[in-house]
């Protein structure tokens, strides 16, 4: 049966320990953009929201709610432990959870078949950041790794050392943190007794941890690349400029999309901006590219039959979206494979240093 | 000696009153509900459970204890290592050490297993818990919470950490859980009226005059202690037979307050304060999260307030706290309200 | 100087005490006698503020009413509890200081302390200990002491002479003796009806909330037989 | 050797901020019983408190410096004033709950008005600076936080031990009507010991803040948490005690970071905590136990 | 049957009791009075199980009971009443009785209980909570309490404190009435010094810290020592 709207829920944490991942911001704008110029084929896209506080059992209710409405799709908090159970419950309805920004390896393991995400996963970032870093003359280097933010804070890290061996490089030495870290103050002891100096650290973590790593490191005379992965990629990094635009001249990060200013992503936040929704940084960003892929798939499938609208998706040869010219399921069917920006600052401002598809991506599946 | 006492009567009559109103609830749902609804449902008896485990050593020893969600961790990953198939774990637990991928149960010998390991655990911990005083108990239950918590994050080769541990097979519905809601009610009523329960409550009042009375303080702490770790253990397993992926993430201090409030509001001197407290707030959470949707009641649209969910349980502890500090229910049990005792003037 | 008129004294719902009239002339010494639960503490309760209470109660002619404890205080109203109340976590020097924080001149308040230590040289023994560990008799010493350090003008005294040895409690009587010699007002509350009436110019007794007899000390003999009449009319 | 020296000194200043922490929350509790489990939201409010004031009104360090005291001391007497009045008669259990209460209050309040992400707010970097003492860096931050705990912990104890309203205050924590009954206005003396705590609170937020940067909704949770521990392995409601737990907290911290080897990082707070616990089987009322300043008699 | 011999607790310098030792023999009424601070209630404390001595040992019948816990002293049929009240406050009066009852064994003679609680007029009150007691019941309700653990040494640490004449006789009336019905020596301290003569066998007077005089009511009153030390000259 033709529905008049197409549906999309989003059991995403407003609230909680998570709350920085949500796509909600640009999943409307973008909607709001499709259904001024007439919604597809005709129907308008309408987002159904539920805040999950970050909790896996509310995040599924809601989605179990969202099943009786008729989505065609889900996005939830773009973590396994609620992505892989969430996406087997409401995939009985034949329903996909399409995520705008997960990164975690696990799902494309072949545990559940109605996944999508929009970006590649996490060892694509750490092989493009460690491609520029060798390519700045970087030899040894010191990463920082946590367990808790789970493979992204503690395997990342492990990633992108392992392409710096197999290129000659030497992994001086693995320092410990927590999440909440205020003083890094006996870390950067540590990296200030290894001999010789490190070129680069690599840390997989976000403000203001960061802010606070790179302010000490600096302070105590230790002038490596502080090198990062999607986390960097929040506008608070770049408030560091106000402070200090020297702070940011050893900064890079690999990350999911271009963010720069003048990249599609820097225009839609403007264009969005203009018609009174503020998107705020990269994951809420990528929420338009999400809406985008559904939209997409419902025009091919010409039906919001949910299963019909993922083979749909799955088999389109290019997707366009908003953060790049396309995305494509095709060959991958579970995430898209996309060119991997990397970011640096000059004089504080954002610069794309580079923007390839790695080759020499770690083994990770 | 099976006889029961007075109160030990009054408390089974209590306990099938509260087992009545449970049943009803189910019976509304199956009735009327939706589906979704079963989840909500199958999620509060798990945590009424929890609650219930928390009232038999906070209620009775009147100590405030933050470890529970800890053993409902440890009974969840047990029963899922253990229950999970050999085919799955190859591919969920590569790297386990010790042959823990290489070996699976039944559900009801992985339950066993889970409450084996956690009633162990408990009784270890218990060991120097009830020796501990005052704001040391809060403390130590503290460390423990954070202890086991490192614990999952950093052997990810075991729990996943905060990745996913998934491939459990989802044995358990809602019926299951309803049982298992009203066992632990009738276990934690005749807990409370048991011989232990009484001392320790008298020792929760006067420590020095429940010992000058012959009580054996840390003994009856320490058997507390055991039973409610029991609790924690079967709420852990529900949950992991229920969803199927388990992480460390849940079992942290959010799920703590979120339990610990529940036990407040109803009282936590009593297991009606403790099914009570546990059906409001679930009932309230539910509203609110409907409310701050911005749904339109009566042909007013309401504005979207996304977020007032996490307000709600701290102006509930608040406000219990400055106008009921014993609960709604305080020292009552539900027969009080409905029998009233004789004698009292 | 103290004037209590149609005072009711609520605990809770429960009415302890209702409507008594009571008076205390400066310098004198008023003894408040009766047996347990007849109200006796309620009323100084209520005099010093800290129970609800209805009626008046007039300080040389105002209306305490609506005041508050410490204000009471201020105003001179001094009170040595029943159970003694002695802050157990302080030092016995700690504790007479607390008697004496409203007090302005350091000097005079070193002073009186160090006298009150001769009166009771044990205190002085146990000048540094945590007052909570000394016995029950050091403790009632200690709240007597206390209360006097502010120099009140009206001292109200719950039952002195509790868990006192025989030779403690002629000191204390003394004592009391001793400061309505020296022009304080002082109302008391005991259950040693003889020790009381022979300090005091006027007494009242007390059963069940209401005031049963009043008059000047001299109309109750030694005050022997005093409770078994109340007593009796009452089991 | 000054690799040694450095780490010791880091873990000095680890340790004196987790003091100046637990000299917070001991005051309060060895006060009126209450463990304000709230504290941290106190620190978090200052954090707020300086990221809206440094950008609309003035950026003038020392003046931030005193606006972020005066905040901290407001809200800690605000909440005595609306939250924890109530609980005042109250055992340990209910006042500990509704700290809790508070304090997931205040976080969400953060989270609706903030937002999830840190608020940027960086006027009082300029306190960490780095020095040469000898071979030796030091940072300027740590030097001011030593000093700045040791001053404060000298001074309260004076206060506490001479001053009438001092004394006073370890009164109110025993017996509150008496207190009144001496003459004290005694809502005044609760008001005075959290507007202490709420001084030591603006004192660690400003030092947090000058090394953070920025305020977040959670920020004063972890530090708090730690602080807390510290307050009962020496001893809770004891100030020595507090203050000796934050620096052997610090020391702990710093050393499991340093000596536990990297696969097992990961479980340096468990170690920590693990210390901890059996310290409280060694002396269940942590190191300096103060019974005897409870002095209860059987 | 109950020996205290050479008993010794300080508390920093302070020698609360010094080396004392006396003998209660079964069902006797053993007065201990003193002056304030002289060490009986720490002597109670000793007993009870409260405080260890730092030398000295405490028998019950020839076994040593000085190192064990008071719950287990408690259970060995050492009971005691508080000097300040430490009754369950969340508990009914019923319930604070059977507390102490859950300790002892099924043979126990369940009428003693049940009889002290109508002779000490507690009967209307057994669904209540202490708050709502009067005073005296409370006291009372201590004793009971005390007595459900069918003991054999009985502590009252001044329980006629407060009390009017009246009460006190009546609580005189109440101990021989226990002595008859139930056998246990029981350690009386009091400061109303007609009611501890009246009541006692025997009588051990102490200060501080150490054994005064002992003896017979009528000989501890004519010691020139007691009456310097404790009752003042010219009795009242
Ligand atoms: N806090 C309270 N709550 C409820 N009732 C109370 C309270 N305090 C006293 N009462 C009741 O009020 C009445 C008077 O008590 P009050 O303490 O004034 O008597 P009293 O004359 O001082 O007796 P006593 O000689 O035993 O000290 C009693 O019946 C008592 O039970
Ligand atoms: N925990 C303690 N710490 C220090 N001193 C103590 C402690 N307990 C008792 N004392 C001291 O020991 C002495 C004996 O005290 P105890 O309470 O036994 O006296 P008592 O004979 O019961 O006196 P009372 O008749 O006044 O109750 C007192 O001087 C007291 O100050
Ligand atoms: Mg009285
Ligand atoms: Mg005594």
């Amino acid at each position: 049966a033709q529905e008049e709207t197409v549906k999309i829920g989003l059991a995403v944490p407003l609230t909680g320990d998570y709350a920085i991942y949500n796509e909600v911001a640009g999943a409307q704008c973008m909607a709001e953009m499709i259904n001024a110029e007439g919604g597809v084929d005709g129907m308008p896209i309408e987002l159904l929201i539920q805040d999950s506080g970050s909790d896996t059992q509310a995040a599924i209710t809601s989605a179990e709610r969202f099943m009786g409405e008729g989505v065609v799709s889900i996005g939830t908090i773009p973590f396994s432990d609620t992505m892989i159970p969430l996406a087997q419950i409401v995939g009985q309805n034949g329903i996909s959870v399409i995520q705008a920004q997960s990164t975690q390896v696990e799902m494309h393991a072949g545990i559940v078949d109605n996944f999508i995400s929009n970006v590649a996963p996490d060892p694509y970032t750490a092989a493009a950041a460690a491609n520029h870093a060798l390519e700045q003359g970087v030899q040894n280097v010191a990463i920082f790794t946590s367990d808790d933010g789970g493979s992204w804070s503690a395997k990342v890290p492990e990633w992108f050392a392992e392409v710096i061996t197999e290129n000659g490089g030497t992994l001086q030495t693995t320092l410990n943190y927590s999440a909440g870290t205020s003083d890094f103050s006996p870390q950067i002891a540590e990296l200030r007794a290894l001999d010789p100096a490190p070129d680069a650290v690599y840390i997989s973590w976000a403000m203001p941890e960061i802010g606070i790593l790179i302010r000490q490191m600096r302070a105590a005379g230790l002038d490596a690349w502080v090198i990062g992965s999607d986390g960097f990629d929040d506008p608070s990094l770049d408030a560091l400029a106000d402070e200090d635009p020297a702070l940011l001249d050893k900064v890079f990060f690999g990350t999911l999309a271009p963010s720069q200013p003048g990249s599609r992503i820097d225009e839609f936040q403007q264009a969005c901006a203009e018609i009174g929704h503020e998107v705020n940084g990269l994951f809420p960003a990528l929420g338009a590219d999400m809406v985008r892929i559904v939209a997409h798939g419902v025009e091919a499938a010409g039906s919001t039959d949910p299963a019909a609208v993922r083979e749909a998706i799955r088999s389109a040869e290019s997707i366009p979206v908003m953060s790049v010219e396309d995305v494509s399921f095709a060959e991958t069917t579970s995430y898209a494979l996309r060119e991997i920006p990397v970011i640096g600052f000059e004089n504080g401002e954002r610069v794309l240093l580079s923007l390839e598809v790695p080759e020499n991506v770690p083994a990770w599946n | 000696m099976t006889r029961l006492n007075a109160s030990q009567r009054r408390g089974l009559i209590g306990a099938l009153l509260l087992s009545l109103l449970i049943l009803l609830i189910v019976g509304l749902y199956a009735l009327w509900g939706e589906s979704w609804q079963a989840r909500v449902l199958y999620a509060a008896f798990v945590n009424l459970i929890v609650v219930i485990g928390l009232q038999t050593f906070m209620g009775n020893a009147n100590f405030a204890v933050f470890s529970h969600a800890a053993f409902m961790g440890i009974a969840a990953y047990a029963a899922a290592i253990c229950v999970t198939p050999v085919a799955m774990k190859a591919v969920s637990l590569p790297d386990a050490p010790w042959g823990l991928n290489a070996f699976e149960m039944s559900p009801l010998a992985s339950a066993l297993v889970a409450l084996g390991i956690t009633g162990t655990l408990g009784l270890l911990t218990g060991l120097f818990m009830s020796r501990l005083t005052g704001v040391g108990v809060t403390i130590v239950s503290i460390a423990i919470l954070v202890i086991v918590h490192s614990i999952f994050l950093h052997r990810t080769d075991i729990f996943k950490g905060n990745q996913a541990l998934f491939g459990i097979p989802r044995i358990f519905g809602l019926t299951h859980v309803t049982v298992l809601a009203i066992v632990a009610i009738f276990a934690a009523r005749l807990f409370r009226e048991s011989a232990v329960g009484l001392r320790l409550r008298a020792a929760a009042d006067d420590e020095i005059g429940a010992r000058a009375m012959g009580v054996d303080v840390h003994r009856a702490r320490l058997v507390a202690w055991v039973v409610s770790t029991l609790f924690f253990a079967a709420a852990g397993i529900a949950y992991a037979f229920f969803l199927g992926t388990i992480s460390a993430r849940p079992f942290y201090f959010n799920f703590v307050f979120l339990t610990v409030a529940m036990l407040i509001l109803g009282g936590l001197r009593s297991v009606s304060g403790a099914v009570f407290g546990t059906l409001l707030i679930t009932i309230g959470l539910e509203l609110v999260r409907w409310l701050e949707t911005g749904p339109t009641l009566a042909g007013v649209k309401l504005p979207q307030m996304l977020g007032l969910s996490g307000l709600l349980l701290g102006v509930v502890i608040v406000a219990v706290m400055a106008f009921r500090p014993h609960g709604l229910m305080g020292n009552r049990e539900i027969e009080d309200l409905v029998l009233p005792r004789k004698g009292t003037s | 100087m103290l004037e209590v008129a149609g005072l009711k004294v609520f605990h809770g719902p429960i009415e302890a005490v209702h409507g008594i009239d009571l008076a205390v002339g400066q310098g004198t010494c008023v003894s408040l006698l009766g047996p347990n639960g007849a109200g006796k503490t309620s009323t100084l309760g209520a005099i010093v503020g800290s129970v609800r209470h209805e009626g008046a109660i007039r300080l040389d002619g105002r209306d305490l009413g609506r005041m508050a404890i410490e204000d009471r205080f201020r105003e001179g109203i001094a009170l040595c509890p029943e159970g003694r109340r002695i802050f157990n976590n302080l030092s016995v020097h700690d504790n007479l200081r607390m008697g004496a924080a409203t007090r302005r001149d350091a000097k005079g308040v070193a002073a009186d302390i160090d006298d009150w230590f001769a009166r009771f040289p044990i205190l002085g023994e146990r000048r540094d200990q945590s007052a909570g560990t000394l016995s029950g008799g050091e403790q009632q010493m200690l709240a007597i002491a206390r209360a006097l350090l502010s120099r009140p003008r009206i001292l109200l005294l719950d039952e002195p002479s509790l868990g006192l040895a025989p030779l403690i409690i002629r000191q204390v009587f003394e004592l009391i003796a001793e400061l309505r010699r020296d022009g304080m007002t002082i109302l008391l509350v005991e259950q040693n009806a003889s020790a009381a009436v022979e300090v005091s110019d006027r007494v009242y007794v007390m059963a069940n909330g209401v005031i049963r007899r009043a008059g000047a000390a001299a109309e109750f003999g030694d005050g022997s037989g005093l409770m078994d009449e109340l007593t009796g009319v009452h089991a | 050797m000054d690799y040694a020296v450095q780490q010791f000194l880091n873990a000095l200043s680890f340790g004196a901020e987790y003091a100046l922490i637990a000299l917070g929350l001991a005051i309060v509790f060895s006060i009126m019983g209450l463990v304000n489990f709230a504290h941290g939201e106190v620190i978090a409010f200052g954090g707020y408190s300086l990221a809206v004031v440094g950008t609309i009104l003035t950026g003038n360090p020392l003046i931030l410096m005193g606006f972020v005291l005066l905040a901290c001391v407001a809200v800690a007497v605000l909440l005595e004033k609306v939250a924890f009045r109530t609980v005042r008669d109250a055992d340990i259990t209910t006042g500990l709950l509704t700290a809790f209460g508070v304090s997931i209050i205040l976080q969400n309040v953060f989270l609706l008005l903030g937002s999830p992400r840190p608020v940027a707010a960086t006027q009082l970097i300029f306190l960490d600076r780095t020095l040469w003492l000898g071979p030796v860096q030091v940072s300027s931050l740590q030097i001011y936080e030593t000093v700045a705990t040791i001053l404060a912990i000298a001074g309260l104890g004076l206060f506490l031990t001479r001053s009438n309203l001092g004394i006073a205050m370890r009164a109110a924590a025993r017996d509150f009507e008496m207190v009144r009954l001496c003459g004290l206005r005694a809502n005044r003396v609760v008001s005075g010991a959290f507007a202490i705590s709420g001084l030591l609170a603006g004192l660690a937020c400003i030092f947090i803040m000058a090394r953070r940067g920025s305020a977040a909704p959670h920020m004063g949770f972890d530090p708090v948490l730690t602080a807390f521990v510290a307050c009962v392995v020496g001893g809770f409601g004891s100030l020595p005690g507090a203050v000796l737990g934050g620096f052997l907290l610090g020391f702990l911290e710093v050393g499991m970071l340093v000596l536990l080897p990297q696969s097992y990082g990961g479980l340096a707070r468990a170690a920590v905590f693990a210390m901890v616990a059996l310290v409280l089987i060694w002396r269940p009322d942590g190191i300096l136990s103060p019974a005897s300043e409870k002095g209860d008699k059987i | 049957m109950l020996s205290i011999r050479n008993v010794t607790k300080t508390f920093g310098g302070v020698a609360a009791v010094a080396d004392m030792s006396f003998e209660v023999a079964a069902s006797e009424i053993h007065g201990l009075i003193g002056p304030n601070g002289a060490g009986k209630t720490t002597m109670i404390n000793l007993i009870s199980g409260f405080l260890t001595p730092n030398s000295g040992r405490i028998l019950l019948d020839d076994t040593e009971i000085h190192r064990m816990p008071p719950e287990q002293r408690a259970r060995a049929g050492i009971a005691r009443t508080f000097q300040n009240l430490r009754l369950f406050r969340n508990l009914s009066v019923r319930r604070n009785i059977e507390v102490a009852e859950s300790n002892v064994g099924a043979g126990a003679d369940r009428s003693l209980v049940e009889e002290a609680i109508d002779r000490f007029g507690l009967r209307g009150v057994m669904e209540q909570t202490p708050d709502s007691l009067s005073y005296g019941h409370m006291r009372r309700l201590e004793i009971i309490r005390a007595l459900a653990l069918r003991p054999r040494v009985l502590m009252l640490d001044e329980p006629a404190a407060g009390m009017n004449a009246e009460e006190t006789e009546e609580l005189f009336e109440n101990l021989e009435w226990l002595r008859a019905r139930h056998a246990c020596a029981i350690i009386l301290i009091d400061h109303d010094l007609k009611f501890v003569l009246q009541a006692s066998d025997t009588i051990t007077v102490m200060n501080m810290g150490s054994l005064l005089a002992s003896g017979l009511p009528r000989d501890v009153t004519a010691n020139k020592e007691v009456v310097r030390a404790y009752l003042g000259t010219g009795q009242n």
